[in-house]
């Protein structure tokens, strides 16, 4: 990666912002926290916003017409905007779910309720005959609800195959995506490999033959620039809580022209446009997809994360984040015994790879590996990480990752690599 | 008082003694509009004349400001060519939306300047919108019939 | 309604732990917040829990294997537990969704799936000939995504219509549930009405006859004692935010039986068994159905918000609101033009009938009315309260309504009596 | 360390040597266990001789946790009565949930007693019992045969 940046992260200081990461685990030992890519932790800036805004404006949004009914619509609505302009994209093609996985499942169930839907919703009509796209590095939210959409529609489910080095092999393309694909999704950067793909070719060949194209942008929006518009694609998830934000919301990104179209999902108030018993209509995106109270505080929560994340500015995050991850490959090549799932180090560095390094230890399993880790206040993620079919693919039942944020340094990745070589000391495997 | 302002006696009279109301024949297309939280509607009819708006009637239920509205803009561009009765939807748009920030050109929106008040609530805005919503999905489908 | 308690709430107390009402709005008059039925306000004990929760012990549930990660875990299921317990059912019968709205598209949609899934989810199959049941009081959210099932399966939509005061009409109970019935979907608490429904019933004519039974507890569970189990309804839905708990989170209950041959909703990580590309398998209730990284500290937060109630003790919430109640329907009584909407008082009083207080005012429209309430700093809601088929019912495009909780007292009903009283002076009615 | 607590001699000892490892014939009933977290998994089958557990064989993937508990279940299980192995099976399960608080009977689980520790880590708990919920799966299949 070669981002040029003016000035570096300034960790020491941002660190202030996170009161967990000065607790201790385990008998009094500093918490290492490397556990980001399953979930980040939040800054005290934005839990004061949701906190200010829970005491001072709190009232059901889109519905009253009172004054703090006004300001709690004001607030949610600013949100969305603020996001929206954090990725490129415009307020109205921006939906909140409540994870990313909802983002997902949204898209599959409404192209499924296509069949019961008027004419203008026959472009996401899916049956026996037509294909759906996506690859075997993928995240289980971004794969189990297209197999389920297959076995209602009848549809069929391909895939891209993964290389030996962890990224996803293009080189069929034109065959896995033809004139019979309606949609195709898959992960902008692997949360497992931290491998970032290119979605040009792909987006570029889903055009030609009329498929839909969806991102998962879960681990590439919190930790670097992305630009939904730039990209091109038809639809992006990503989630809050990944990203300093709230738990609890989620974003589908979704052009707007294509949400004006797409069948609604989730159906109850705030969603409709009449009601009557024998049936009903339903309001414009982006209201169409949110049915229900919506997860007001938390979008003001995501507002003043992206706020947050601007004001560090995502090219330094993304050089901070390199920073680490060359180090943390730099030291693991050096552990005899160790191996890293996905692209290796060559010359020192390496490019389309985010903060995520997974890996396992000769002799060790990774639950065991994670335990001794544990024991040293270093918290990891073991396990396959909801990326089975990843795993098996590069042959391992599953791994270590450790995956970094904003408020890591080299400190963190300096206690890692000790960690890595106690947990072979001690179970004896050096 | 603070609804002094947003209930200007402009809007309470065009209430009270709405303009054009009621459906009228010969008309080239009609509009049904409703405002899903609160379920007022309103059904507009156009009939056009070449390039003139030569009628707008209407029914509908729904709250003073959306009443008053309407007939407000029955005033407005009942006679008027097309070209300039849009103009006029587009200057109420932006004063709708302007929340209270926005100066109203009386020349062009006349009695609807008194909704200058309304733009400052934003729950309101719909409602004042209402009529004006039916009006343009009116237009537009009589021209698309044409 | 004859609870019989030892000591009345301490309102003028309790009021301190919501320091918004402490606000004013429109040019500095005091708040009178009497829009709870659409969201509660939430305590601080209940925003403290949430946030200690956040900077002590955040990581993500039932992925991790370090301490912060055991720790969120033990919170998050503690918090299930709370619930499960305030509510009169087991651990595992308690899904958390995103807000109540999911809960009824999740069963909808699941009993949907049972075309696809094994012989043990054929009891949930659906198609041409079969019967939904619901009924003409409902909340969109309890009516909409029945619409859509029948829309989707070729099952027909019935309901049960509304009597002139509002109650659910059930004199042709063992005609509308029939044989054909598959699914009995009800609120238990009209939340525009306030009336309330006996499940008792309903339940029993929906065993005879093998038909499911959902109960719609949004407005019951933040404002009554309720014994889910005692019930004996096979699902019930209910949302935090109205019962002083976070946004983005809510309950439904299922028999445990019933969840454990239901399909999956929602599809992605932390619901499955096994992964493979070719297909997957799903873990049991309750995580089948709580895919992606849940709402975790928002449970915590609704965990606080139970133990709050508890500690007040529902059936003196109940008595509190009983008695606004009263209050508030004996002074619009009072009052010439005034139409309060469901059953009116009688001899000064009223049974089965929660604090929510729906009314017209004549010759003014309840946008109007709320808007001269709003002036005056009381929030209230105007419009159909998502319950668009029971206005039309009564005869009416919209109203206006008042609704209680634990922190309003009888001056907030004075206030709230004085607004209407200058509502129609305003506008010249009287 | 509070690392040796979990990691006891004996447990390293089986995961290190795992006793009866293998799957043999003939069998009545065989049982396949994932743990969805990690993906590690067991299949294990049964032979029972009238009341008795004749032979218990395994095979699979699996952290040192897991591993050691399925070979520690052999030398519990095998040649017992099917009650006696199940009364075993109900101690083991109230040490493994019992968060650290439970005090084991050497008497009843011999070896499996070192899980004492592994009980305060409620994230390996699946671990240690991913053996025994096969074994008590594939029991009620070869019973449910016969
Ligand atoms: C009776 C009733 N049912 C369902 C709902 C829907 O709840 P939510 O919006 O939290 O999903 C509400 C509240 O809006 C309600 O009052
Ligand atoms: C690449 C990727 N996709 C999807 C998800 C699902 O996100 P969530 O659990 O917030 O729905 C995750 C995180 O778990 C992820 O890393």
């Amino acid at each position: 990666m070669t981002t040029t940046v003016s000035a570096p992260l300034d960790v020491a200081a941002l660190r202030a912002d996170f009161p967990i990461l000065g607790r201790t685990v385990r008998d009094g030992k500093r918490l290492v926290y490397l556990d980001s890519g399953a979930t980040s932790q939040k800054p005290t800036q934005v839990l004061d916003a949701e906190r200010r805004f829970l005491q001072e404006r709190n009232a059901a949004v889109h519905r009253g017409a009172h004054q703090l009914a006004e300001e709690a619509t004001d607030a949610y609505e600013r949100a969305r905007a603020l996001v929206a302009d954090f990725v490129g994209a415009r307020a109205d093609e921006l939906v909140f779910t409540k994870n990313a996985t909802e983002g997902v499942n949204l898209v599959a169930y409404a192209m499924g309720n296509a069949a019961t839907s008027g004419p203008e919703a026959a472009r996401f009509l899916l049956g026996p005959g037509d294909e759906i796209v996506t690859t075997e590095l993928e995240h289980h939210a971004n794969l189990v609800p297209w197999q389920e959409l297959a076995k209602r529609t009848g549809a069929t489910l391909r895939w891209f195959p993964v290389t030996d080095s962890g990224r996803i092999d293009l080189s069929d393309l034109d065959t896995v995506v033809n004139e019979r694909t309606k949609v195709v999704a898959f992960a902008h950067q692997s949360n497992v490999l931290g491998t970032v793909t290119d979605p040009a070719p792909i987006v570029a060949r889903a055009k030609q033959v009329g498929a839909l194209t969806l991102l998962d942008a879960c681990q590439s929006v919190p930790h670097m620039p992305v630009d939904l518009h730039a990209l091109d694609v038809d639809f992006a998830i990503f989630s809050s809580h990944k990203m300093l934000g709230p738990y609890g919301i989620g974003v589908l990104y979704g052009r707007a022209e294509l949400l004006a179209a797409l069948p609604p999902f989730l159906t109850g108030g705030s969603m409709i446009e009449m009601v009557r018993m024998e049936g009903s209509t339903f309001a414009p995106p982006p209201q169409r997809f949110e049915a229900g109270t919506p997860m007001t505080s938390q979008a003001v929560g995501l507002g003043a994360a992206v706020e947050y994340l601007s004001e560090l500015g995502m090219d330094r995050v993304a050089a901070h984040e390199h920073a680490l991850t060359v180090a943390a490959l730099a030291g693991l090549a050096e552990i005899p015994g160790i191996r890293v799932l996905g692209p290796p180090l060559v010359d020192g560095d390496v490019a389309d790879r985010g903060g995520a390094v997974s890996f396992v230890v000769d002799g060790v399993h990774p639950h065991d590996a994670g335990q001794v880790l544990d024991d040293q206040g270093i918290a990891v993620r073991v396990g396959h990480h909801c990326a089975w079919p990843l795993h098996r693919r590069l042959g391992v039942p599953a791994s270590v990752r450790a995956s970094v944020y904003v408020y890591n340094d080299l400190d963190d990745i300096d206690a890692f690599l000790a960690g890595v070589r106690e947990t072979q000391r001690f179970f004896g495997v050096v | 008082m603070q609804l002094q302002q947003m209930y200007q006696e402009i809007i309470l009279d065009h209430y009270k003694n709405p303009h054009g109301r009621g459906l009228r024949d010969p008309y080239d297309a009609e509009s049904f509009q409703v405002n899903p939280t609160c379920g007022d509607e309103v059904t507009l009819r156009v009939r056009l004349d070449g390039e003139q708006v030569a009628d707008v009637s209407y029914e509908g239920q729904g709250c003073s400001i959306s009443q008053a509205s309407t007939s407000v803009l029955t005033d407005l561009v009942v006679g008027k060519p097309v070209g300039e009765a849009f103009k006029k939807l587009d200057a109420f748009l932006e004063l709708m939306q302007g929340r209270g920030e926005v100066e109203p050109d009386e020349d062009v929106l006349e009695d609807g300047i008194a909704f200058a008040g309304v733009a400052r609530y934003p729950a309101r805005v719909k409602c004042a919108l209402l009529g004006w919503m039916a009006f343009k999905d009116a237009v537009a489908r009589a021209e698309g019939k044409a």
